[in-house]
């Protein structure tokens, strides 16, 4: 690795420069894109169905509204899949899983009288 | 300067999905269908409460060794440092982790329910039996279907998932098949949380109306000295028949010292809140990143799911079968709802015998006697893995 | 190790179901004895002497009656190390500790204040 | 005897001063002035209150590795085992201590203002060009004078201290340049100390009075739902396009998800406790000793000291120019003051932020408007870190 | 199957006994003596609440690793990985527990009433004579009986047990003798417990009545500064006349720094809480793990036993007798009972001052004032271990 | 290391307990004077200097009267360092460091409402 010192050029450091300001701001401008998303799915009236920046949600929220809050999540996490990946929606369906009425409590609650 | 930027971006993860070596149905690659599953898994920990705090670690090591090129399950190489996972899993590796969580679920368990009761050990071993029919089926389906790789530390650690005990499958996997460690682990912590949902049917299925109506005799009051004493004796007791238990035993049972002794508060806080907790997060990250793409997503892991499901409900039905011949030896004394509680997955199986006791008779109170059997199990199925791992370890 | 697969047989696999479930059961049948012992001991009062399965009880309950629960403690851990062991518990006769009148505490009683 | 008990004199500090093959002015032993230097240190972790928490295991770490012969940083050989800080610095060297103390901050953190004004995002990316002017500025530095020997490791390694935020610095100088990581740690914290001295001129020369005194529009409210998906989400989009960011952002958002979730509060709780002390004492010292005198006593130090608050000023400077661009954009929607939070520095840049702001218009409450840039200034460093690792790593 | 069956119980652990290599007597396997005394122990611990924090870990630990084939601590070897404890203990063998648990140590400790009254500490330098001489003694019992095994690391390990301070007794044993561990460790925390028993009687036997009556002046207020500056100024002084005590004394007086700086409550709460008691779990099992049957069972471990006994009554003696010389030279204004305090073993052997103090003039409070002899025992073991290091180690 | 054991003398092991016993009373008596300074410095009016053990106190002392409590601390580890070192406090004076006005929390402060 220290060889690379000597051979070092102004070029690969401009290049570090203009892809490192180009990186940040393109995953924090993604980051603006997904938390507006965020805004349409999670804040508005679920009637008014989310933007074409994820355009898996309009099939995912759809059953979200049925199962309420819990649903949105999956639909959210769906959404967020399939805008960041570029695959599109369908093949991404998740079976329905359906709520269990029960509750588990994690080990950490094993009673400590 | 352009040619770097391209050379850049065929690093993104992006670039990963293209060139991922496991492509389902040819064109969705493996690593993003990993990604799915542990946002569902995510879903199951957050959403749904499913022991979520191994499953939110879990799913989330699962993301992170998933994300293309992220290099978090690095090994380290010629001189270069391994990624962070890559570190955390030695503990898991070389079998740290299990014992250390051992110590602080033993300064978490009361085990006087039990003390006040001995007979109800027998319905903990009762259901270990849960453990080895799924091993002799998942042998059996490793000889007919060979693709399968179901050897017999496979079938081992396919089995363990009925000892409903966290800790001891990984440790006992960790051991003899450290690649099935995801399956494993997410089938044992999954079933653990559906443990209200996979055992009330079976254990009306198998017991009469009258049966589950039975009122049990208050427990006797246990002394602070057997309390002190029996995790010393435990440990001498087990660990000369079966050696092998002891990394797991033993820890557990230095945890209930530090509990119960009484003049060791300090330790049993710290064993059972800082200590267990940072070492929960390493176990659950560590075991979900073993889970990538190239491994989970075979057959074998739908077996597996399938194969634990089962072993729950065998070993269900084994502690419930045994209850009803400990009611009818004690003519009618024992309430064979508690046995379904010897699976272990403490509390939640014991609070099962209660809801559906009581769902019979409002005033039958089982819970104080289903934890007998309860922890009864966590003894049971260490023992279990002890045997497994003195043949194939 | 990975040989092993090819010559597994089904008699390895039932030896291992065997001796498996038979050792659960003997662990755990053991360890009922043992508690049972426990009541025994330490919960009827100290006239009725523990049964056989400790053969090493009654030697060393005798001078626990005398000290009192503390040397009930020394006493159970001879019975159970004796039972356990089938070494006769006159070879495990525990020199006598006398009571020391000051307790000791912890290193982490350091005055904080 | 006589000769044995010369011999042993012979080791003691003062002979390590007589021996020190570093004599500054010849006659000062290197050591004794890393050992002023030190004290130095805690007088302004302690008697200043500087960053205390890294700063005195940091002082401290450096004023027992510069004890001659005191051992403490000997590395193992021959079968002797080294030195306690020898191996506490493995976790550095391996990479391990800044993710999971990010694990920590994650829990910490609050991104409920940023979720609710995501345009906050772009000041947080803003700010992070101070990473890449004293980056050019050092590389060229390098250029013209060899000795100082700034590669474009070591140049990335300084720009990175404009980041403003420890974990990421010692991470990326811990992977590219190691024998920086004494001064690049103590500039790091103490101009995040410093914030409130080095900003407030550049925020007021670089806005109008008019600007400062815009008052900004009150937050949403964020929904649970989007707190628990936001670093989810966050971890999958950013590990995608930059996986060489993964380790520490999928940390901090593993972090965050314990704090969010709701059901992993004890998790959270160990992770930015009991976890994250032990974890920031480790590092704290460690990073301390690896300051030793012929390391330190160079000009370098002095250039990475002067260079550190030069990339402090960029960053704030950037960030309250891209916060006049919004607020022209907007039509004077955002206070510009704001943007300097963006360096992160968290939480202090934020509290800057509002004090500058109050000053002008005393009912003006920028509090929580900067704490939306604040965090996305740690999200930002991270990407940029990431970067250069991925080229230089 | 049947042959394999039989195979399996010839790894129980009573075939264990049966083949043991350890007879003593010729018919008693020496496992089960080790575990015999493992739980004596324990009962000591528990019991009598003799150091419990300590001596349950410790006699667990040895009753783990002389369980037959129970494997804690077998080393890994080709490929397998080893046993639990022998990965704690690598703690030890390196070096690191001891000095991490001085850093809890320090953040406990107040050096008030020692800066108050600094002529205190000659009375901590004396008390360690009671390292040396039976240094002496053990270096010539090795010379006339050579099957002992005691040379000068030997000795010096033996001595140690007189500084009354249990992490120094296992730093310098894991670095000269890691093999008497286990011997010197349960020695040193005994007759730590036993302080209350074995002081009294010297301290009567080496004083007038007219002396223990002596009441002391009331101690001047400390200043925080002075708190602060101690540590600091103790580190620089002792590192630098005695390096090799770096180690244990910068980790004592960081500690201490964190505990006084004022400004950095977190860390000293987590160094003298979770971090010390996870560490205290195991240091205790691990070395308490190394006192197999073949090692322990020896002539030398009751040498050692009888040793360390003498090594706390020469302790105690020599700080009596130095507070008699401060006593005649300061014309009767120390009362040379706090001399015994000198031996260390906080806060105990000062609480010892105090009770006998009081039985002969009940408005005589000395507690305080033996304080400072007692803290500055533990620098003064500290120091004794450095020298004993640099000229064995 | 082994061979050592044939090899060791009463002398070796009487230069371990001269040194020893010689170093544990040099260390803690040079702590004596230490912590007598420290009376000095810190609980006396500033008007009484330190005396010789620290010669860099008086030189010391002096802005630490002046800029009060915190100076102190400057000026007691100036002295402590130089009469540990031998070197003359001419050659360690600190360049003034400014009172800042703010006093940064740690990150530990992060707001977590
Ligand atoms: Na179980
Ligand atoms: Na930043
Ligand atoms: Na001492």
């Amino acid at each position: 690795m220290d060889t690379v010192v000597v051979t070092e050029t102004a070029g690969q450091m401009w290049t570090i420069v203009v892809v490192g300001i180009g990186t940040v701001f393109l995953c924090l401008f993604a980051l603006v894109v997904m938390v507006s998303v965020f805004k349409a799915i999670f804040v508005r009236e679920p009637k008014a169905a989310p933007k074409a920046e994820a355009p898996a949600a309009p099939a995912a929220t759809a059953p979200a509204a049925a199962r309420g809050l819990d649903g949105a999540v999956v639909a959210a996490i769906v959404a967020a899949v399939s805008a960041a990946s570029g695959v599109p929606a369908a093949s991404l369906r998740i079976a329905s899983i359906e709520r269990s009425g029960f509750n588990t409590p994690a080990w950490g609650h094993i009673d400590r009288a | 300067m352009w040619q770097n930027i391209l050379e850049f971006f065929q690093t993104s993860g992006y670039a990963g999905f293209a060139n991922s070596q496991m492509m389902v149905l040819r064109f969705i690659p493996g690593e993003l269908i990993m990604i799915v599953i542990s946002c569902v898994l995510l879903y199951m920990g957050i959403g749904r409460k499913f022991e979520p705090l191994l499953l939110v670690p879990i799913a989330f090591g699962m993301l992170l060794s998933n994300l293309p090129f992220g290099g978090v399950f690095t090994p380290a190489e010629g001189g270069q440092p391994g990624g962070l996972i890559y570190y955390l899993y030695y503990g898991v590796k070389m079998g740290i982790y299990p014992p250390l969580i051992f110590l602080g679920v033993g300064a978490m368990t009361d085990f006087g329910p039990l003390i006040a009761n001995p007979k109800s050990l027998l319905l903990g071993a009762a259901a270990q039996i849960g453990i080895f029919i799924p091993f002799v089926i998942a042998f059996y389906l490793g000889k007919a279907f060979p693709s399968l790789g179901f050897d017999l530390k496979a079938a081992a650690s396919i089995g363990i998932i009925g000892g409903a005990d966290g800790p001891t499958a990984i440790y006992l996997t960790s051991k003899l098949k450290p690649e099935l460690l995801g399956p494993i682990a997410i089938a044992a912590y999954s079933y653990m949380a559906l443990v209200p949902l996979i055992q009330p049917p079976i254990m009306k299925a198998l017991t009469t109306k009258r049966e589950r109506q039975i009122k049990m005799e208050q427990l006797r009051e246990v002394t602070k000295v057997e309390k002190i004493v029996f995790p010393i004796a435990v440990t001498i007791f087990i660990g000369l028949i079966l050696p092998s238990a002891v990394p797991l035993l033993g820890s557990l049972m230095l945890g209930n010292l530090f509990r119960e002794s009484g003049v060791t508060a300090r330790l049993s806080d710290t064993a059972q809140n800082a200590m267990m907790n940072i070492l929960t997060i390493f176990l659950g990250v560590s075991v979900g990143a073993t889970a990538n793409a190239a491994r989970f997503l075979q057959p074998q892991t739908l077996m597996i799911i399938a194969l634990g499901l089962f072993a729950f409900s065998c070993g269900t039905a084994c502690g419930v079968l045994f209850g009803k011949i400990m009611c009818a030896a004690t003519g009618g004394k024992v309430n064979p709802l508690i046995g379904s509680a010897g699976v272990s997955a403490v509390p939640m199986a014991a609070r099962v015998s209660q809801v559906v006791g009581q769902r019979e008779n409002p005033e039958n109170y089982l819970l104080m006697h289903a934890m007998g059997p309860n922890v009864a199990g966590v003894i049971g199925s260490a023992v279990a893995a002890g045997v497994m791992l003195s043949f194939l370890g």
